[in-house]
């Protein structure tokens, strides 16, 4: 039996999550947008802190909240004008849009609650920063080294990619 | 004899051709006109001594012991080599293959046929000198390339007559047809012109079609082409020397009757191969109904009427008959076509030529008559036997009777050609009409023109009436029927040559306009006319019987005066009042002006109006090709291709293009159309594993 | 490698090709082709000699100048190099049409870029005739193809962009039949447990093609060289395609390329699949008959010169097609020499269309008349070229055709008299009424744009002919003229190859006289 | 009352499915980036459930999320930066119009 507090934070994170993703994606201001998203992000970072794993939620909220909302908004600054509304969805588009959610939703949920009903949550230690450190340098069974490198890479590219595309000419 | 002479008879015209072709635009006019004439003339020389060699020189080549003339291939070189030579283990040639040779086959014809071509050309070329000028002896534009047309026609001309096979023949045959095409059209600027010399080429082409495949149904059954192995047997001892036999030719009949198929549709294969080829015959030789181009022909200039649509050319067919004549007197079915063929010919031609206002149109059609004549002749020849007034007919009479008139006609029509010419240049018109009275103005061609009539009519003594009688005792001997119809003919003639003649010299005076003065032409045209007329007068006496016969073998005697010893009487005196009748006829008509023809055309207008329109083949050829071929065979043809097979053809562009185009919308490039269908997809097969595991 | 003559073939038009990359001007691009082209003649005419001293010497080998070098070993790959005499005379064709199209194309717009797709078209003619490997011998065939469709699309005139498209196109839809045809034969080209080959002679001397596969490889690549070959109902490329293209480029195609369809037909066809030959001949022999006079009958109401000899082309290459399905010696031979003939002619007439039409800047025959007073030796030119189309003897068309008449008329009465059929003998008889339909539709355009009244005032101004063109032009009258002056050198030549050891479709159908 | 995994993953589903929506429906091309990171994240989220909720000794589930933050940020910035040019040379994000380089 959980405590309520933990309840109480539970149905506050998941309706957090499922409202403002819905505002995100129907909002005709896309500043609007973009800030609802910020808070499903700080939501999902919620999640991740509930189930023991800080060291995500923290990486959650300092890339995603952090970094990605901020390069989201400061092009939604360069690209439009404050104020701007996005014009009404044709009603087809929304239809199509619809359908494809709802019938993912259904497909998905019967899934879910036909398979996945009554896992209860085991016990779990919380994961010391040592151990990732280690797991992250690795290179036996189950240690990502490799994978580390090759973001590390990557990032650089993107780096170097968004300058060259970014660049005026 | 080496064969120099005959190498430089078919060279020199070629040569001529050649250099005048080439280089004619390159000198001047009449320099063109001497070296065209000159080189014909030598030409001339070279074949009148080989003529007289075959004939007079008794050489063995030439004529055997007996007396009889013989074939005497010169050379003979192969051009194109189509079965390889069969041959043995031991290296010898078991069987000759299948080859077109080109060769000089000298034999009684075709030494007779030298002396014409050589005589008529030469003639022609001289007096072609005075004809291609104005009235100030200015050479017309082209002369050069007449003189150059004129010399290719003689080479192949002459070509064709000394063929040693018969594809040589056919391929001669094909070159004095594109020459003659060349000739009719030499004023290219006359659109009249150019479609007669179009159709004058695509009719014979036509006729030229049956040509070919009668030589390819002769050729595969007998595995030749040489005329020597068709109708003749080596003689003994001698290399190149044949006697026509019948004896090859009754074997080439039995090659076809043993065959496994001899019949196809009830007559046998050997008929359709010579009627095949006969067929040729009938559209160079302007036979009905293939005579339609020769009247259109006299669009060309006149001195190639004479030479080719009257001398030379359109007697080809005859002579290719005569040539495989062993061979149509095996099939005398075919020699039956042959002679119903000609006599159709012949009268409807004399019917038309008795309604024609323009004086080639009328000598044409007395050309298409005459050698409807020689035709009969031939079709009417038999092995020995009683004719029906009681006569001993010789073997082969009308066979020689053919070719002698093929000598004299060639000489008397040339002359009335050439005659007409003359007066067309004097008067610079085709019509009688514009003519009448000319007799005190142009004495020679007056006097030579009715040397010509009276020749063609068949009065004793001119040349025709030699030869035409041994025609019409001919056909006496070998059906009566036929005999009084060409003898009716033959009245006919007389009547519409001198209907021509009295209304060109006679009928009512003159009119002169303005300054011009009709008058006799200059010497390089009347001397030509006044030898014709010379030979018209005494080739009559040429003992053909004796040089010339289907196998070299004289039926009479040789001497001048034998023709009239050997005149069958009877059948003389019966032409000569027909003749004459003829004459009278024509005397009374047309020798002043009367209403007589008015009237006599006013009682039968439907017969004028169908012989002065030639019984009307000429509209119904045009039908056959325009109507019919162009209108209901290439139009829809051509329409079937651009719109059935080349519509089908674009249609299936148009299909992949129109289900691309209908593709494309899947290939929208928006992402969000991947997402949503892409997503849906999945879906569907989520929930189609789910149906299948669950 | 080099010691092969052959591969000099490929290799001078190579070298041509590098010749045009360095040179600047007009006049060094037109040095280039010509002498690139006069090398060619030379080459060919020398490989000629040697040949038939070769030959003399009794060397009685199928093919001589046989070489081979590996391409792509897995596969089997090789470039196999040989000739006989039929390669050969479509070799001395090729350069004689090459080296007139050159003189023809004397004053082309982008004369670089021209040639430079003409040579390269030229590269993949004479690699396909030198080739005896069926999959170089394919490449080879492609690398002719394209080209075209720039060079038309690109210099072309009319609708230019539908043709060339249409002739690419159809051309290559021939390809694809053409490749699984050729894929096939490789699969079945050796005997189980053997390697399988590409090479022709091998093929052959294996005879490991069963009859079944036959019945569907035969029409395979019959049909596959057929549409280059312009075989009815797939000729309809060939109007549109020759109306549009450029001087040469009608020249090299229809003078040479459409004798790739004739030389793959009856050296992948009928060499290497003498049963299917002989039992599926009567398919293709209907087609092709239905071709010759279709062709000609169409010519006849056409009034675009271009399009009228276009037809005449379907007309006079369905004859070739006609007689290589007869399968008897003389035919075939035949065959060969109407593709000598045809390309000699036709390379003459399109050149002499594309000078009218540069001069008139029109086509329609109702729109001219009376060139020959205007342009005397353009016209004199066009006769002569009526003439050999027409078949007059002394003239290339009079022997090609004749010979193939003669064999086709007596395999005609073979079949006939030994009770199989009288296909043959019907069709040879229709064929023969060609020549009637010939000489309407050639004297019909003569009659009209040469002969008659000047149609156009505006024409007088017209100039005739410039000294290439004149070259251009004599060249070929030349070439037709000893062809068929001299014919029984060429049918020597050719004949070698049609010997029933080497040439196994023939057995079956060796000439038996009565 | 018990928090059981499908707690966690109903709400993962809904943010996806939002996204899903907004990716389809919205013509600003940064909104669809947002509707993406909606997708990305619910991902997230379910590997975490998975990995905390099955196998609660390991942490593959949660590097992989790790790496999958890395990435998206990366790929996000790479995306705002090509949306940002082509503003400069259409002067507009909406994806419709964006059509010159299709077919």
């Amino acid at each position: 039996m959980e405590s309520v507090g933990s309840i109480i934070a539970y149905v506050v994170i998941a309706l957090s999550i499922i409202i403002f993703s819905v505002l995100a994606v129907t909002t005709r201001k896309i500043l609007r947008a973009a800030t609802y998203l910020l808070f499903a992000l700080f939501a999902t970072a919620a999640i991740y802190f509930s189930l023991d794993y800080e060291f995500l939620g923290a990486v959650q909220i300092a890339v995603y909240a952090g970094g990605i909302v901020v390069l989201f908004v400061f092009s939604i600054l360069l690209t439009s004008h404050p104020g701007d509304n996005s014009a009404r969805l044709a009603s087809k588009k929304r239809v199509s849009g619809l359908i494809a959610a709802i019938a993912m939703l259904l497909v998905s949920g019967y899934v879910l609650i036909s398979r996945c009903i009554g896992v209860a949550e085991p016990a779990m230690q919380s994961i010391d920063m040592q151990k990732v450190g280690a797991t992250l340098m690795g290179t036996g069974h189950g240690e990502y080294l490799l994978p580390f490198e090759a973001i590390s890479v990557l990032l650089l590219a993107c780096i170097i990619g968004g300058i060259v595309v970014a660049r005026k000419r | 004899m080496e064969s120099t002479m005959p190498v430089l008879i078919l060279a020199i015209p070629l040569f001529t051709f050649l250099l005048l072709g080439l280089l004619g635009k390159f000198m001047q006019r009449g320099m063109a006109g001497v070296i065209g004439t000159s080189a014909m003339g030598i030409t001339l020389v070279l074949s009148y001594i080989t003529a007289f060699t075959y004939f007079f020189s008794g050489n063995p080549l030439f004529i055997s012991a007996g007396g009889d003339r013989l074939q005497a291939v010169i050379f003979n070189t192969v051009w194109l080599q189509f079965t390889p030579d069969q041959i043995d283990a031991a290296g010898q040639i078991v069987k000759h293959g299948l080859a077109i040779k080109l060769g000089f086959l000298l034999d009684s014809i075709s030494a007779m046929m030298l002396v014409v071509i050589t005589t008529i050309s030469f003639m022609v070329h001289l007096y072609s000198n005075g004809y291609m000028r104005d009235h100030h002896g200015v050479c017309e534009k082209g002369f050069q390339r007449f003189f150059a047309y004129l010399s290719l026609f003689s080479f192949s001309m002459l070509g064709l007559v000394v063929a040693t096979n018969i594809f040589q023949m056919y391929i001669f045959w094909e070159l004095v047809g594109a020459s003659s095409y060349l000739l009719i059209g030499f004023y290219y600027t006359k659109p009249s012109a150019v479609s007669a010399s179009k159709k004058a080429f695509i009719v014979t082409r036509f006729a030229d079609l049956g040509f070919l495949i009668g030589i390819l149904i002769l050729s595969y059954y007998t595995g030749t082409f040489n005329f020597t192995e068709l109708t003749s047997v080596p003689v003994e001892g001698l290399n190149d020397v044949y006697a026509v036999s019948a004896g090859t030719a009754e074997h080439i009949r039995s090659i076809f009757a043993d065959s496994k198929a001899p019949l196809f549709m009830g007559a046998s294969v050997m008929t359709w191969a010579l009627v095949l080829i006969f067929m040729g015959g009938m559209g160079k030789s302007a036979m009905m109904p293939l005579h339609i181009w020769l009247p259109d022909a006299m669009e060309g200039p006149t001195p190639v009427s004479a030479l080719i649509h009257a001398a030379t050319m359109v007697v080809a067919g005859v002579y290719l008959v005569a040539r495989l004549f062993p061979l149509f007197l095996m099939q005398t079915s075919a020699l039956d076509i042959v002679t119903v063929v000609g006599a159709v010919t012949a009268l409807y031609a004399a019917m038309v030529a008795c309604a024609q206002i323009d004086i080639k149109r009328v000598l044409a059609f007395s050309t298409i008559s005459q050698i409807a004549f020689m035709m009969v002749s031939l079709g009417v020849t038999r092995i020995a036997h009683t004719d029906a007034l009681g006569h001993e007919v010789h073997e082969g009479l009308g066979y020689m009777a053919s070719m002698f008139h093929l000598f004299t006609h060639a000489m008397f029509k040339a002359l009335l050609f050439l005659g007409a010419g003359a007066l067309i240049h004097a008067i610079g018109s085709n019509d009688y009409t514009a003519m009448h009275g000319l007799r005190k103005y142009m004495p020679v061609t007056h006097w030579t023109f009715l040397i010509g009539c009276l020749a063609i009519a068949g009065i004793i003594p001119f040349a025709g009436f030699f030869s035409k009688d041994e025609i019409l005792t001919a056909c006496f001997g070998h059906s009566t029927v036929w005999a009084i119809w060409m003898t009716l003919v033959a009245g006919l003639t007389a009547f519409y040559m001198f209907r021509l003649y009295f209304l060109i010299f006679w009928w009512k005076e003159h009119k002169v306009h303005g300054e011009h003065v009709p008058h006799d032409q200059p010497w390089t045209m009347t001397l030509p006319l006044i030898i014709l007329a010379a030979i018209s007068c005494v080739a009559g006496f040429v003992p053909f019987g004796n040089l010339v016969t289907w196998n070299g073998h004289p039926i009479t005697g040789a001497g001048f005066f034998t023709n009239l010893d050997n005149l069958n009487w009877n059948v003389a005196v019966i032409s000569l009042c027909v003749a004459i009748i003829g004459i009278l006829v024509a005397m009374k008509m047309y020798r002043k002006e009367n209403p007589l023809p008015e009237k006599m055309r006013s009682a039968l207008p439907r017969l004028w109006d169908w012989c002065h329109h030639r019984f009307y083949w000429d509209e119904l050829y045009m039908f056959i090709t325009h109507k019919i071929i162009f209108d209901r065979v290439c139009k829809p043809i051509a329409w079937f291709d651009r719109h059935v097979i080349d519509g089908t053809m674009d249609s299936f562009a148009t299909m992949t293009n129109r289900l691309s185009v209908a593709i494309k919308g899947l290939q929208s490039g928006r992402i969000q159309n991947y997402v949503w269908v892409y997503l849906l997809g999945a879906l569907v097969l989520a929930v189609v594993t789910m149906l299948c595991v669950l | 490698m080099f010691s092969n003559i052959l591969i000099y073939f490929v290799l001078i038009p190579l070298l041509m090709l590098a010749g045009l990359g360095i040179s600047r001007n007009v006049k060094q691009i037109r040095a280039v082709a010509v002498v690139g082209s006069t090398a060619l003649i030379a080459l060919s005419v020398y490989l000629l000699v040697d040949y038939l001293g070769q030959r003399a010497a009794g060397n009685e080998a199928e093919m001589l100048y046989t070489g081979s070098w590996s391409w792509f070993t897995p596969l089997n790959i090789n470039l196999s190099v040989g000739v006989d005499g039929i390669s050969i005379a479509m070799l001395i064709l090729s350069s004689f049409i090459l080296f007139t199209g050159s003189f023809a194309s004397w004053k082309i717009d982008q004369p670089k870029e021209f040639f430079l797709w003409l040579i390269l078209l030229s590269t993949g003619v004479y690699g396909f005739f030198i080739s005896i490997d069926i999959f170089t011998m394919f490449m080879f065939y492609e690398v002719a193809l394209i080209p075209m469709y720039l060079l038309i699309g690109v210099w072309g005139s009319g609708k230019k962009n539908y043709s060339a498209m249409k002739l690419t196109l159809m051309l290559m839809g021939g390809s694809a039949f053409l490749m699984l045809g050729l894929i096939g034969i490789y699969y079945h080209s050796a005997p189980a447990g053997q390697p399988l080959t590409w090479n022709l002679l091998e093929i052959a001397h294996n005879n490991a093609i069963s009859t079944g596969w036959q019945h569907f490889l035969f029409p395979m690549t019959f049909v596959g060289f057929g549409v280059l070959g312009a075989m009815f109902p797939f000729h309809t490329w060939s109007p549109d395609g020759h109306a549009s293209a450029p001087t040469a480029v009608s020249m090299l195609h229809a003078g040479v390329l459409m004798k790739l369809g004739g030389y793959g037909c009856f050296r992948v066809s009928m060499y290497l699949m003498p049963e299917a030959a002989n039992d599926l001949a009567w398919i293709f022999l209907i087609l092709t008959g239905i071709s010759v006079v279709y062709g000609a009958f169409s010519a006849c109401v056409q009034t675009d010169l271009k399009y009228i000899n276009a037809y005449s082309s379907v007309s006079h290459c369905g004859l070739v097609l006609f007689a290589i399905l007869m399968i008897n010696t003389t035919a075939m031979t035949g065959a060969i020499m109407q593709m000598l003939s045809h390309g000699l002619m036709t390379a003459l007439f399109f050149a002499l269309i594309g000078m009218i039409y540069g001069r008139t800047h029109t086509r329609d025959i109702h729109e001219m008349g009376g060139m020959m007073q205007i342009l005397p030796y353009l016209s004199v030119c066009y006769v002569i070229a009526g003439f050999a189309s027409l078949g007059l003897p002394g003239l290339s068309g009079f022997v090609a055709e004749m010979t193939i008449f003669v064999g086709s008329f007596e395999q005609g009465m073979i079949d006939y008299l030994g009770g199989a059929g009288s296909l043959r003998l019907v069709f040879t008889i229709i064929a023969c009424c060609s020549i009637v339909i010939t000489a309407v539709y050639i004297l019909r355009v003569v009659g009209k744009l040469l002969l008659g009244p000047v149609h156009d005032d505006h024409h007088r101004q017209l100039t005739d002919a410039t000294w290439w063109e004149r070259l251009s032009t004599a060249t070929l009258i030349i070439c037709v003229a000893a062809i068929g002056c001299f014919p029984n050198f060429f049918e020597q030549l050719i004949r070698f190859t049609f010997n029933p050891e080497f040439f196994r479709a023939l057995a079956a159908n060796v000439p038996v006289l009565n | 009352m018990e928090k059981t995994m499908l707690c966690y993953l109903i709400p993962s589903l809904i943010m996806f499915c939002c996204g899903v929506y907004g990716f389809i429906t919205r013509k600003n091309m940064i909104a669809i980036l947002i509707s993406l990171e909606l997708m990305l994240n619910s991902v997230d989220i379910n590997f975490v459930v998975f990995n905390r909720f099955l196998f609660p000794g390991s942490m593959e589930g949660m590097f992989f999320t790790l790496f999958a933050i890395a990435i998206a940020a990366a790929e996000t910035a790479l995306a705002i930066a090509i949306i940002i040019n082509v503003f400069r040379s259409v002067k507009n994000v909406d994806v419709e119009e964006v059509s010159k380089m299709k077919f």
